[in-house]
């Protein structure tokens, strides 16, 4: 690779949203070899700072220098001409290309109008092998697991010739294993004198890769610093602004009646494979029960056909004694099922409705909330500003649409809806992913209150910590079927990591 | 009284409404055609002409005729059969002004005329020209939608070509529209391949179908509601033409006389408001024997003695 | 005090929306002026005709309404669907099947009263209409066959389908046996012409049905557990479909309710304006609608005055075509040039970055104060 | 008779499909780029006059051919104008064009023509020898020019579309506009030229149904043809293989129902009218589990920094 970018400075940035001040006088900067990572609540401005550095914003007021010059990056095309990449916190991949097509996409920008794949293949994989990373290039996207397209994105973001790095929450979905990987790839590149911008809310991470942190709060630079010298706790402080502690279940040793009975249920996968073979499972009222489990193994699958859009090929699901297999959604939650979905946005919310209207999303037709078929506005509203105001979701009214919302508060919406609700089940499938810790602490508490009144509590997770601070049971998901359940005294991170890695006989 | 007021002014408004444009090559313009003659006869500053093209809904020409109608016309002339219930509702608003629409036979109102082309007739003397003439016979018709006075027309057709010809065959198609001329074109293609040498059609999309015919060399036409010579002398035979300018004139006379409608105007190749026009430049194509053969008919068809029936 | 700060925007905004609207219609009408060159007539006439004529007589007043009429119903329709995430355009198609079908009733029923036989004709209208459209709902949520494709097709098929019903069974039997054979039913009983609102004009009590039936849309979205459904199937059928919805069910429900509508649209020209059932009995509402719905921001209550609007641009070119004498055709062209003016504006009034900007030059210096607070939402 | 009978619908199929055809290949890649363009029977119509009119004024029918696919490629940049630029709601543009283009057509034709005149326009080219031959002869040498360059463009469509680095970005831009931005592919610009290329060929087909089809031109030529393409575009799937099997679908069944008119078979003619209309329907909803993703940002004007 050419010659590289010995310094980065974003001098006096700011940045205005109509209603929003999303950054206000931010400078940073960054050396060759350095691994800068930027930390702050959700909102805090970390996704616009990067991405006026890309080209994809332009700032109000501030100017970027490269090398002591200053640059106009107008567009992502001069971004990668100055060799800036940047990996995004939501994939931009296109899903019905392969990935090689997706790489080509950046690659052939100036050269001719004959697509000459062959090239490009030979330079990915040239990539690929250097960094170890083995992607497949006749793969479709859609085809992927998350941590894949994250490999994909990187494997894409380099061949493209950067060696300025953006990366935006890479972490979010992978396991740890992955962020394992991830983090000494990184390593290696920055000593390879690439220069790393990293974005993470797990502050563990933070504080093994980074060798610098810049803390961003709602929009200023509140501290600036080599990492070294932080703990996570101090850390958390900085940028939340106040002491944080990530709540443990309470010891407990009485649970309830068995409430949701999984018996050996098969189901297929979106791509018609099995995602579940014969999977096996009991949940007790008054208990948090983890799924852990590297993404892809039958997850989605089991949320789906618990709540009834997937349809159960063998076997059946009891719902406090009640067969619901092949039920319709709406049975299922009348009979008592509460869901926080992974894709929180577009699944558990109706992004254009306002919170208003979501928040009653599964309530609407109560006799509470409606006679025959027309609702009850009186009673609706002020069962919204209720539950706006007990949840502190943060929006200006309750007629603004959720997708304005940041994503923490979005969370809290479902969150309200569903635990007020007073379901039997609960099923929450990665409650806190790309949520700050902040809001982490908060849905965490949530759920172990839910758990405290009785409801059956199924966290479907990839994060060990989250897992081992609260289940009172962990089962470990493996192509499809329960591979042990462990209690969660006797579960610790390495056994969880083999387990999920689908090794069962250990010593 | 009110017929005595524009015998003062002596000019004479006239407003036309159109369901396709002027230039239609067809029934619209044929009326347009009639209309200017008769200015032409009259001198501009004695009849005045207003024209609303394009007015082929029934909901947008309502609007049109009222207006005209409040504006003082003298004569608001609807030209075409999906027009009759709109006068019925507007003549009895304004009983001093004329209204007159076709085809139709119902002139219900004192103030109504219905004009009503009998096609048929002119279509019986073409179907005879068309058994004359073919070679393989097989004749075709191109045409638009099955219905009024196309149905008119091409039973009349038929009828004229069985009658000098029993063993031609008479094909129909339709196209399901009156303004596809790109559709006719093909169905005269389709025509044409299937061994028709002679076509004929109705509304403004034969003009499509005579290009093709044109194109394809040894085909006549025959036309219908218009001399469409123009288009294609070399191909164009013969038309069945409306002669529009008596329509209005006896329109105008009744008016003079204080009569304003309540009647029914048959266009008859009798009353001369119907003619078979033959293309000059193809004058060599009709042979005497076959132009004493059509003479007879007519002279029958007028004296009555020959009815086509179109049951 | 916040309320009086609530006040003043809300009056910024509605002159912010009259501003660029009545912009983007200069605009427009500056294009048209040069067509109107080459057309060889006189622009200046021709405008102040197409606005201003139709107000000065009671006849052009009641015209307007007569056109809305149709269109508020058609707009309604489509407004339906497009909130349920469909794209209706086979409002042309579901007029004639809803005018035919209720045609039918009133020529089978001629003895009943007015009170039985019009609401008769209007609900055997909507199922007509409702029929046509749900064909075209049921292929996409059980076949999932694109409904643009469809509803296309579904024009072409409804249009035969109308001639061969004009023209055959439900001929006005005079026209056959007096062999003039024009495609058109008879006159409906008396018991079954709408009422006329005002005598000698046109205006018909359609203009009222279709108001009320606007409001009664604007309750079944907005304040009905139906409606509810409809839309945020519209907006997420992913997200409406783990709430427990039938999504399928809902885009068939769009797509009945739309066609019912357009339908209904055909019952007011054969009950109001004809009396009966003839051929082009749509002036290509099916399409205006499109655009009257859009215009109306696909809301009942914004539907009203924009199908009144696209009424006086109908009246009133019309009006004009006829006092400058120019082709028919150019009012059609006129026509498409201010909805592209109009749609293009629309950008200034929904994106927040233009909206300010469009504030700025109006005098409004909202931005800058915000600004210097260091406001956060 | 049933061998004469075939060759019948085919040849009387093929000159009904070429319009067809162009103007759905051009839609197709619109619509790959993300923009959904209602408005192609409008330029149609315009082009269709412009042809007619070049001709009718210069007397060269390349000129004309090339005079109709210029004012297409100015009718899409309009398009773009004001559904690109302006994010205006695509479906009600396409409607907008789609009036200007009719109006502005019978406008200029009847200030310009007056009434309907035939032109000399484009024959159909017999190659000799080859055309003698039985069967193929007739069908495949003895046809209109731009009926060839219709069919050769579908594999050269295949081939942009697939085979450059231009269709990739028009399939990356369509699907995930986001994801193109981010790696630097303007956007805008591969909209604005895939319109461009829609309205070109919009144009041809236009051009084709007056210069080379109908010779002349009359108001409201096109009569809906655009709308037929425009749903063929979904037909085939977003394929130039797939749009082809429609149109020939269509218009082979189109030839049919006017052969068995002409052949006097006695049934209503509506019934034969509608049966193209009908048939494209039920393949589509019989091929149903065939389904395969469009192109998914279809209609979405796509904005950087605008939050919906
Ligand atoms: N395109 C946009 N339009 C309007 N507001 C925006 C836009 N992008 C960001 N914002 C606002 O700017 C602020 C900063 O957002 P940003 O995405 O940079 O936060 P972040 O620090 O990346 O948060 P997260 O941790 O959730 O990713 C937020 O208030 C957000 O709502
Ligand atoms: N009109 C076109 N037709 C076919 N391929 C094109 C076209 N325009 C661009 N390309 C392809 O894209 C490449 C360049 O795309 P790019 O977007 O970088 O253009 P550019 O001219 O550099 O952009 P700009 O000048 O707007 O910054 C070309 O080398 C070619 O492969
Ligand atoms: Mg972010
Ligand atoms: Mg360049």
């Amino acid at each position: 690779m050419a010659e590289r970018i010995q310094q980065l400075e974003m001098k006096h940035i700011s940045k205005r949203f109509p209603g929003v001040l999303a950054l206000d006088d931010v400078s940073i900067t960054l050396k060759n070899g350095e691994i800068l990572a930027l930390l702050g609540e959700n909102g805090a401005g970390k996704t616009t700072l990067m991405n006026i550095l890309y080209g994809l914003y332009h700032q109000d007021e501030g100017t970027v220098l490269i090398d002591n010059e200053v640059i106009h990056v107008k567009s992502p095309k001069d971004a990668l001409l100055h060799k800036i990449g940047m990996v995004h916190q939501h994939f931009m991949l296109v899903p019905n290309l392969t990935v090689l097509e997706n790489i080509a996409l950046g690659y052939f920008q100036n050269t001719r109008f004959k697509l000459d794949l062959g090239l490009v293949r030979k330079k990915m994989m040239d990539i690929s092998v250097r960094y170890d990373m083995a992607v497949n290039p006749d793969a479709y996207i859609w085809q992927l697991s998350v941590g894949e397209q994250q490999r994909v994105e990187l494997v894409k973001t380099l061949t493209l010739g950067a060696n300025l790095l953006i990366l935006d929450e890479p972490t979010a979905a992978l396991t740890p294993q992955q962020t394992d990987e991830l983090i000494d790839l990184l390593k290696e590149m920055a000593k390879d004198n690439n220069s790393i911008i990293f974005i993470s809310h797990k502050l563990n991470e933070v504080k093994t890769v980074s060798s610098k942190i810049a803390v961003l709060r709602n929009g200023k630079l509140v501290h600036e610093g080599p990492t070294g010298s932080y703990s996570v706790t101090e850390l958390a402080e900085q940028m939340a602004g106040r002491q944080i502690n990530l709540p443990k279940s309470p010891e407990k040793s009485k649970f309830g009646d068995v409430m949701l009975d999984i018996k050996k249920v098969w189901a297929h996968n979106d791509q018609g494979a099995w995602g579940l073979q014969g999977l096996d499972l009991q949940l007790k009222a008054g208990e948090i029960l983890g799924i852990a489990g590297v993404s892809g193994n039958g997850q989605k699958e089991l949320a789906d056909v618990i709540n009834g859009v997937r349809k159960v090929e063998k076997g059946d699901i009891l719902l406090d004694n009640w067969n619901i297999t092949n039920h319709s959604a709406q049975k299922i939650i009348d009979q008592g099922l509460g869901y926080i979905p992974e894709d929180r946005l577009h699944e558990g919310t109706l992004p254009a409705f306002s919170v208003r209207e979501n928040l009653i999303l599964k309530d609407y037709t109560t006799s509470q909330m409606s006679s025959s078929i027309f609702l009850k506005k009186k009673v609706i509203d002020s069962f919204a500003e209720d539950l706006i105001e007990t949840f502190n979701i943060k929006c200006p009214d309750m007629y603004t649409s959720c997708a304005s919302l940041s994503g923490g508060n979005i969370q809290k919406v479902i969150l309200a809806r569903e635990i007020t609700r007073k379901p039997k089940v609960l099923i929450a499938a990665y409650p806190i992913r790309g949520l700050d810790i902040g809001a982490a602490e908060y849905v965490h508490q949530r759920l172990i209150e839910a758990r405290g009144a009785g409801m059956a509590v199924l966290l479907i997770s990839e994060e060990l910590e989250e897992i081992l601070d609260l289940c009172d049971r962990i089962a470990v998901i493996y192509e499809g079927k329960i591979l042990k359940v462990l209690s969660g005294s006797e579960a610790d991170n390495r056994k969880l990591g083999l387990l999920m890695a689908g090794v069962t006989d250990e010593e | 009284n009110g017929s005595k007021e524009k015998a003062e002014s002596g000019v004479i408004k006239i407003a036309l409404v159109i369901p396709s444009t002027i230039d239609d090559m067809a029934w619209s313009e044929a009326m347009y055609n009639g209309i200017l003659a008769v200015q032409k006869k009259m001198g501009k500053d004695k009849l005045k002409l207003d024209v609303s093209e394009r007015l082929w809904n029934a909901v947008d020409a309502g609007s049109a005729i009222r207006q005209y109608a409040s504006e003082g016309y003298n004569i608001v002339i609807a030209h075409g059969a999906q027009y009759q219930s709109l006068l019925n509702d507007i003549a009895p608003d304004f009983p001093k002004t004329t209204f007159a629409y076709g085809t139709g036979y119902a002139a219900d109102q004192p103030n109504i005329f219905a004009y009503d082309p009998f096609a048929q007739q002119g279509a019986y003397l073409l179907g005879m020209i068309a058994g004359l003439k073919t070679k393989t016979n097989i004749i075709g018709i191109v045409g638009p939608v099955e219905s009024g006075d196309a149905i008119k027309y091409n039973k009349g057709f038929e009828l004229g070509v069985k009658a000098v010809n029993p063993k031609a065959k008479v094909r129909i198609a339709y196209t399901g529209s009156f303004g596809d001329l790109v559709a006719a074109g093909e169905i005269a293609k389709s025509q044409i391949a299937a061994g028709a040498d002679i076509l004929t059609g109705t509304a403004q999309q034969s003009v499509g179908a005579i290009r093709v015919a044109e194109g394809a060399g040894n085909v006549f036409w025959l036309s219908s509601d218009m001399d469409q010579s123009s288009l294609a002398p070399k191909t164009v035979l013969a038309a069945q033409a409306y002669n529009f300018s008596k329509v209005i004139e006896e329109m105008i006379d009744s008016r003079s006389k204080g009569v304003l409608g309540g009647k029914h105007i048959p266009l008859t190749l009798k009353n001369g408001m119907e003619e078979i026009v033959y293309n000059p430049q193809l004058a060599s194509e009709i042979t005497p024997d076959m132009k004493a053969k059509i003479d007879a008919a007519e002279k029958k068809i007028n004296d009555g003695t020959l009815k086509i029936s179109v049951e | 005090m916040k309320n009086n700060e609530e006040k003043k925007k809300q009056k910024q905004e509605r002159l912010l929306n009259l501003f660029i609207v009545v912009a983007a219609l200069l605009v427009a009408l500056f294009i048209g002026a040069l067509l109107f060159i080459i057309a060889k007539g006189n622009p200046f006439k021709a405008y102040s005709v197409m606005f201003t004529r139709p107000f000065t007589s009671l006849f052009g007043i009641t015209e307007i309404l007569v056109r809305a009429a149709p269109l508020m119903l058609v707009g309604l329709g489509i407004a339906i669907a497009f909130r349920s995430g469909i794209l209706n355009i086979g409002g042309e198609g579901q007029i004639l099947i809803g005018a035919i079908a209720g045609a039918a009733v009133a020529l089978a029923f001629p003895g009943l009263p007015k009170i039985i036989l019009l609401p008769m004709i209007f609900m055997a209208s909507f199922l007509g209409g409702a029929l046509w459209g749900g064909i075209a709902g049921w292929m996409r949520s059980y076949l999932n066959v694109n409904e643009i494709l469809s509803t296309v097709m579904l024009n072409y098929i409804a249009m035969q389908v109308y001639m061969f019903l004009l023209r055959g069974p439900l001929i006005d039997p005079k026209e056959v046996s007096y062999g003039t054979g024009v495609p058109q039913t008879a006159v409906f009983s008396k018991s079954a012409w709408l009422a006329k609102l005002i005598p000698g004009t046109r205006l018909h009590s359609g203009i009222i049905i279709a108001i009320v039936l606007a409001v009664a849309v604007y309750i079944l979205l907005w304040k009905t557990t139906i409606g509810y459904r409809m839309r945020a199937v519209g907006i997420e059928p992913k997200a409406a479909r783990t709430a427990g919805m039938n999504v399928q069910w809902y885009l068939l429900l769009a797509m009945l309710l739309s066609g019912g509508f357009a339908g209904m649209a055909g019952a007011v020209e054969i009950t109001g304006v004809h009396h009966r059932a003839l051929e082009s009995i749509s002036a290509g509402y099916g399409f205006s609608g499109i655009v009257v719905a859009l215009f109306g921001g696909l809301h009942p209550l914004g539907i009203i005055p924009s199908s009144i609007v696209f009424g006086l641009l109908i009246v009133g070119s019309d009006m004009m075509q006829r006092a400058v004498n120019v082709p028919a055709s150019i009012i059609l062209s006129i026509q498409g040039l201010i909805i592209l003016a109009i749609v293009s504006a629309q950008i200034f009034l929904v994106n927040p970055k233009y909206k300010e900007k469009m504030l700025w030059i109006l005098g409004f210096n909202a931005r800058l104060k915000n600004r210097n607070k260091g406001e956060r939402r | 008779m049933i061998v004469q009978f075939l060759v019948g619908i085919i040849i009387g199929g093929i000159p009904l499909s070429v319009s067809l055809l162009l103007a759905g290949l051009g839609e197709m890649f619109t619509q790959r780029s993300g923009v959904f363009n209602l408005g192609v029977e409008g330029i149609m119509m315009l082009s269709a006059f412009i042809g007619f009119f070049t001709v009718y004024t210069i007397g060269s029918p390349i000129l004309g051919i090339i005079a109709a696919m210029a004012v297409g490629a100015l009718m899409g940049l309009l398009m773009g104008l004001v559904s690109i630029t302006f994010k205006a709601e695509q479906g009600i543009t396409g409607i907008g064009l789609f009036m200007f283009g009719w109006g502005l057509s019978g406008t200029l034709f009847r200030v310009y023509v007056g009434g309907v005149t035939t032109i000399k326009g484009i024959d159909g080219i017999n190659i000799p020898v080859l055309s003698k031959l039985p069967v193929i002869g007739p069908i495949l040498f003895n046809q209109n020019p731009l009926v060839y360059v219709a069919y050769i463009l579908v594999p050269v469509a295949s081939w942009l579309l697939f085979k450059t680095s231009w269709g990739l970005k028009v399939r990356a831009v369509g699907t995930t506009p986001a994801a193109a931005d981010t790696v630097g592919i303007n956007v805008v610009k591969i909209r604005y030229q895939s319109l461009v290329i829609g309205g070109i060929m919009a144009g041809l087909a236009g051009a084709y149904l007056s210069i080379c089809q109908a010779h002349l031109f009359a108001d409201n030529i096109t009569a809906g043809r655009g709308f037929i393409a425009v749903a063929l575009v979904y037909f085939g799937r977003w394929k130039p293989s797939g749009i082809m099997g429609g149109a020939l679908l269509f218009s082979m069944a189109h030839s049919f129902q006017r052969l068995i008119q002409v052949y006097g078979i006695n049934f209503p003619y509506e019934i034969a009218v509608i049966i193209p209309y009908v048939l494209v329907i039920v393949v589509l909803a019989l091929t149903w589990k065939s389904q395969s993703l469009g192109p998914l940002a279809l209609g979405k004007p796509y904005d950087r920094e605008f939050r919906g």
